[in-house]
């Protein structure tokens, strides 16, 4: 059962969504830890360039893509939420759940091919970063989705549409993420 | 949330997406020319305008309350600011009295000013 | 009571009925009271495991090479790994969850006037996890090689190497240890933001919030911001350890002190984060027992942010000699000093709540007025190690140790004595015994001040830390400064010894002191206004707040407190 | 103050002891001002029988006065005590007078070794003396320092000198010192760095010409000979450590 603080509202801001921004505050410097110290190290390593230049490009700018899209669809469902058409937004969130996975599935075939080519985590410091950084963010598209099913599950009932919103503000912040994450770690060679 | 419910359901989703999407194809193709400054601006300039985006139209926060501005820009300054604080001992080979030595460098630097003077005694790392 | 129990039970089972058992009222509960006491009492256990290695290594130093009553001759790894643990159990493993997390849990909803906290099952999920912190923690000091042993800040390469530190599994289980604990935390202090901002009683604005509400929430802020940084450079320092990646590693191109920086870009702000809350408890025990208002309010409140967002700026004042560029001194010495300015005023303005007061000398008010005189102490050495120039002598010298013993104490060991005496009748219905109080206290504080005061002479000295024997430093082996370890270190036991005086009255008097009633201080703050102790949602009905907190002897009314709550 | 326990040895010495009395001039003001308002007020304002406390909300200009002066002389005192101490800071740790000699200081777990320049006076060259845990400096002559480690964190602490600096793995640092005072003083190991820790420690000797000189002949070529040979061997398991040295050599500026 929920307590009665949890439906108070002093800031005027749902509780629920004030939680995720500062959710989002913490992952904020999480992220700001690693690519701060990635960025500071890659200024100060002319030779990372030849390490990085052994990413796949493509493989990462599809991911983009498929990302973009995914937050497409979790904002289309937040718009669906709002309708209070709860069927619509499961919906969505499945198609975003979906783009989830096809960026985890082409990831590890990435990194299978990395790993098979011989640059694996300790082979350097660009792919020491390269491995934390994607991993971590890859952790949080795994949790996203997870989160995101359960949420979408309760939604098709036309309950607690309003985590619809939630889940999407976390969603749309990884994809914020890796769109640092893309040029970082792919395009700078 | 529902106060404002009639004002941003009417943005176009799509369009920003596919705003987003043409975005991504400049800064792929961007850096293919080769040119640094070039590079910069399209990899990195256009990360910050597609995050900028998402986080306005999608995460909605043109429509959200000062206070989310402000916690969100509070995170942001004090990265800003470690970073300020940290990368002049990490993110340089040398400062004032002090360098850092060749085992810094994994591999061989290219455009060293530091190993001047250093003459070919670093051959065997080459 | 408690009526919205009962309206629906299909959401969480655990808690829909009353005859929960033992188990799930202690263990599984979601009431922020039990939370709070779980942190509370796990915390009050750690600490008793930190005294104990105090006086392990601390009876090394009085005495070296002899057994340790207890525990043996203490080897040199032993003693690495009795410094490093008793730095880092005191700091996450005390005064985190008990000035945080187990003060913050229970009073933040009773303070703002709200039943529980905004989302109770993440602050379950908290403490466990915090739990899981735990074992691992001890874990890490039983397993095969022995504990960690490369001090609290975990420096590579040394914690990053078992060539190095020859602790294998200890350094990586401390490692894992500390990283789910700010996890835990970071949950935590979500859960207070949130409620602190959102959950409030009607007609409570923001100013009319008690101070220790401010301090414990701007304090999660600071831990929310500044603690990223760390848990990525702890999974970086764990896969230096367990992959052999080269983060820190400079022989492979990494750089040992960028951990030094996020170590410290986190471990400063750290410090107020644990002082803001002990100043938090402070302010509310010296308005009540002076029966003052809080001298400018909204300047404390002020003080307090702005102590919180220059901590940002002054980290590097740790790592003056660390091998950083010296011109980056010159700043950090800027800021550091200038931090000196909000928490004079802070403390002036304390000072300023007696004027006019009626002060009654009870058991908590002591704790808190020595808080203050204690840490005075501790701030102003801080000015020698923040200036640069005086740094490069007492940078880690035992100058050092005395300088953060002379903060940490007060407000881990002080200020917490000032809560829990505090709160104890709200805590249990019950009081505590004032006599036994008063003898707990001086037997404290002054060996307290045995303890430290020599060790700053012995900073003075030059004698550099975490030396498990001085004998081989020929002008640190003098008769005159060993005579003032053994000071320091019979001081520390007779602190010790008093210590089961307080357990004891604290035990007795949870089943047998004298009932306390609901207000039997007579103060502002909204919690007094529940049952003592309150039930599981606090209030039959949510009180409102029509008022500030401190106010105390207002004039043209009888009594000299007006609740929050009483209309008019 | 510090002067009362170890006596100053290094020509900078007694600027931090100024620095630091300077210092506990300005802030012990400051405590003591506090610490007695404090008990005075715990005092003078004590439970008395039907005497209420006041309404004070601190808005009150004449009280908040008591508040704001002391305030403000507090940013002043800091004024003096940060422009003090960055002007001790950079006369040590920025500027960098001309060296007479150069010695290079290498930590590892758990010993210091020192590479004199030897008799001509220049780094790196065969008539260097290595001595393991033991340095020996001329007085009154100004010495530059080169400081390495070759496994962990250590720091150079010479208390006598008031002088410290990490010595970090990967980095190498120049520092400089000009002893002031004959004697013999400890150099410690001020940072953390494994079991050992509390054993590295080694002997200063700040001696005359004359003295240094009978000290050089006593150590030459042959002891050197066998000095190297043992550093060499320690440094095997770093790759790094052989063109550290050279290009420490090289880089001075």
């Amino acid at each position: 059962m929920k307590p009665i603080a949890t439906t108070r509202s002093s800031m005027n801001i749902a509780t629920g969504k004030l939680a995720v921004w500062w959710v989002l505050v913490s992952e904020i410097v999480i992220f700001g830890g690693v690519l701060g110290s990635y960025i500071m190290n890659r200024i100060a390593h002319v030779e990372w360039g030849e390490q990085a230049s052994h990413t796949n490009t493509w493989a990462g700018a599809f991911n983009t893509f498929v990302l973009l899209t995914s937050s497409l669809f979790a904002v289309l469902a937040h718009q669906a939420a709002e309708k209070h058409d709860g069927k619509k937004a499961a919906q969505y969130l499945y198609y975003t759940c979906f783009g989830g996975l096809i960026f985890l599935i082409v990831k590890s075939f990435e990194w299978a091919h990395e790993i098979r080519e011989g640059f694996v985590i300790q082979s350097g410091g660009f792919w020491g970063y390269y491995y934390v950084a994607a991993g971590l963010h890859g952790f949080h598209v795994l949790a996203g989705m997870l989160v995101m099913l359960w949420v979408a599950d309760s939604a098709k009932k036309n309950q607690d549409l309003h985590r619809v919103e939630n889940v999407g503000l976390y969603w749309h912040f990884v994809d914020i993420v890796w769109i640092f994450l893309f040029p970082l770690l792919y395009i700078a060679k | 949330m529902s106060a404002h419910a009639g004002s941003h359901h009417e943005t176009n989703y799509v369009k920003v997406w596919a705003l987003l999407l043409v975005l991504l194809v400049v800064s792929v193709v961007g850096p293919m020319a080769g040119i640094k400054v070039v590079t910069l601006a399209t990899a990195f300039g256009i990360a910050f305008v597609k995050a900028y985006i998402v986080a306005r139209k999608f995460m909605h926060l043109d429509l959200e309350k000062p206070i989310v501005h402000w916690i969100l820009a509070l995170a942001l300054v004090f990265m800003v600011l470690m970073y300020a604080g940290i990368s002049p001992d990490v993110g340089r080979d040398s400062g004032q009295r002090w360098e850092k030595t060749s085992g810094w460098h994994h591999l061989p630097p290219q455009s060293e000013h530091t190993s001047e003077g250093q003459g070919g005694e670093h051959a065997p790392s080459h | 009571m408690a009526n919205h129990h009962d309206t629906h039970d299909h959401h969480d089972g655990a808690h829909a009925h009353h005859d929960e058992g033992w188990f799930k009222k202690y263990f599984w509960s979601t009431d922020h009271k039990i939370i709070g006491f779980q942190y509370m009492f796990t915390g009050m256990l750690l600490a008793l495991l930190g005294a104990f290695m105090a006086y392990v290594f601390r009876m090394q130093l009085a005495f070296p090479g002899q057994a340790v009553p207890g525990w043996g001759v203490v080897s040199p790894g032993q003693y690495n790994m009795l410094i490093t643990n008793h730095g880092s159990i005191m700091i996450f493993w005390v005064a985190m969850p008990v000035l945080i997390a187990g003060f913050g849990n229970y009073i933040i909803p009773l303070m703002i006037g709200a039943d529980d906290m905004v989302f109770p099952r993440l602050n379950r999920l908290s403490y466990q996890l915090f739990f899981v912190s735990v074992l691992l923690l001890i874990a890490s000091l039983v397993v095969q090689n022995g504990g960690f042993g490369g001090a609290w800040t975990a420096y590579p390469p040394l914690s990053a190497n078992k060539d190095f530190n020859l602790t294998p599994l200890g350094s990586s289980l401390w490692l894992g240890a500390v990283a789910v604990e700010f996890v835990a935390f970071l949950l935590g202090g979500i859960n207070f933001i949130v409620t602190a901002m959102n959950a409030r009683a009607p007609g409570m604005k923001a100013f009319d919030v008690p101070i220790v509400v401010w301090t414990i929430v701007i304090a999660s802020i600071l831990f929310m911001a500044s603690v990223g940084p760390l848990v990525a450079g702890a999974v970086m320092l764990l896969f230096d350890q367990l992959l052999g990646t080269s983060f820190f590693n400079p022989n492979r191109g990494g750089d040992p002190i960028l951990w030094q920086h996020l170590f410290w870009f986190f471990g400063h702000p750290e410090v107020y984060v644990v002082l803001l809350p002990a100043m938090g408890i402070v302010a509310e025990v010296m308005t009540v027992f002076a029966r003052k208002k809080l001298f400018a309010y909204k300047t404390v409140i002020y003080t307090i942010v702005a102590t919180g967002v220059l901590s940002f700026f002054v980290w590097a004042h740790h790592q003056f000699v660390a091998g950083i560029d010296p011109r980056m001194a010159n700043v950090f010495t800027v800021t550091t000093v200038l931090i000196s300015i909000p928490i004079a005023e802070m403390c002036f303005v304390y000072i300023a709540t007696l004027y006019g007061g009626s002060i009654t000398l009870s058991t908590p008010m002591l704790w808190a007025l020595a808080f203050m005189a204690e840490f005075m102490l501790g701030g102003v050495t801080g000015i020698y190690l923040g200036s640069s120039g005086a740094d490069i002598f007492f940078h880690d010298t035992y100058f050092v140790v005395a300088h953060f013993h002379y903060t940490f104490f007060p407000i881990a060991i002080i200020a917490v004595m000032s809560g829990i005496t505090y709160w104890f009748p709200k805590m249990f219905g019950r009081h505590m015994n004032d006599f036994w109080g008063k003898v707990h206290f001086w037997g404290t504080i002054i060996p307290f001040n045995g303890i430290f005061i020599p060790l700053f002479v012995l900073g003075a000295a030059g004698e550099h830390r975490r030396i498990f024997d001085y004998h081989s430093f020929p002008h640190l082996a003098t008769p005159e400064l060993q005579s003032l370890r053994i000071i320091a270190t019979v001081s520390l036991v007779v602190m010790l010894a008093f210590q089961p005086v307080f357990l004891v009255n604290y035990i007795v008097s949870m089943f047998r002191g004298p009932k306390a009633d609901k207000n039997p201080w007579k103060a502002n703050t909204l919690e007094w206004t529940a049952d003592s102790p309150p039930p599981h949602g606090n209030w039959a009905e949510l009180p409102n707040c029509y008022r500030g907190p401190y106010e105390y002897s207002v004039e043209g009314r009888e009594l000299d407190y007006w609740p929050q709550n009483e209309k008019a | 103050m510090l002067e009362r326990f170890i006596p100053a040895a290094a020509s900078y010495a007694g600027d931090v002891d100024q620095l630091v009395w300077l210092i506990t001039f300005l802030v012990g003001f400051w405590f003591i001002a506090a610490e007695v308002m404090f008990f005075w007020l715990i005092f003078r304002f004590r439970k008395k029988d039907g005497v209420k406390a006041q309404y004070i909300t601190g808005k009150e200009k004449h009280l908040k006065q008591w508040i704001n002066v002391p305030h403000g002389l507090v940013l002043l005192f800091d004024v003096f005590i940060i422009i003090a101490a960055i002007r001790v800071w950079v006369h040590i740790k920025q500027t960098l007078p001309p060296a007479d000699r150069t010695v290079r200081v290498t930590s590892q777990q758990w010993a210091w070794t020192f590479q004199d320049p030897g008799a001509d006076d220049s780094l790196d060259t065969a008539d260097d003396v290595f001595t393991t845990d033991e340095l020996h400096v001329e007085n009154n002559k100004t010495y530059h320092f080169r400081l390495e480690s070759k496994d962990v964190l250590h720091s150079f602490f010479i208390p006598a000198f008031r002088m410290k600096q990490d010595a970090v793995p990967g980095r190498i640092y120049t520092g400089w010192f000009k002893p002031t005072r004959l004697g013999d003083y400890d150099i410690l190991c001020a940072e953390i760095c494994g079991i050992g820790h509390g054993v590295m420690g080694a002997k200063l000797v700040v001696e005359t010409a004359d003295q240094r000189a009978t000290w050089l002949a006593a150590h030459a070529p042959a002891v050197d000979e066998t000095a190297t040979d043992a550093t060499a061997t320690d440094a095997a398991s770093t790759d790094a450590t052989s063109s550290d040295s050279t290009s420490a050599a090289a880089g001075q500026q």
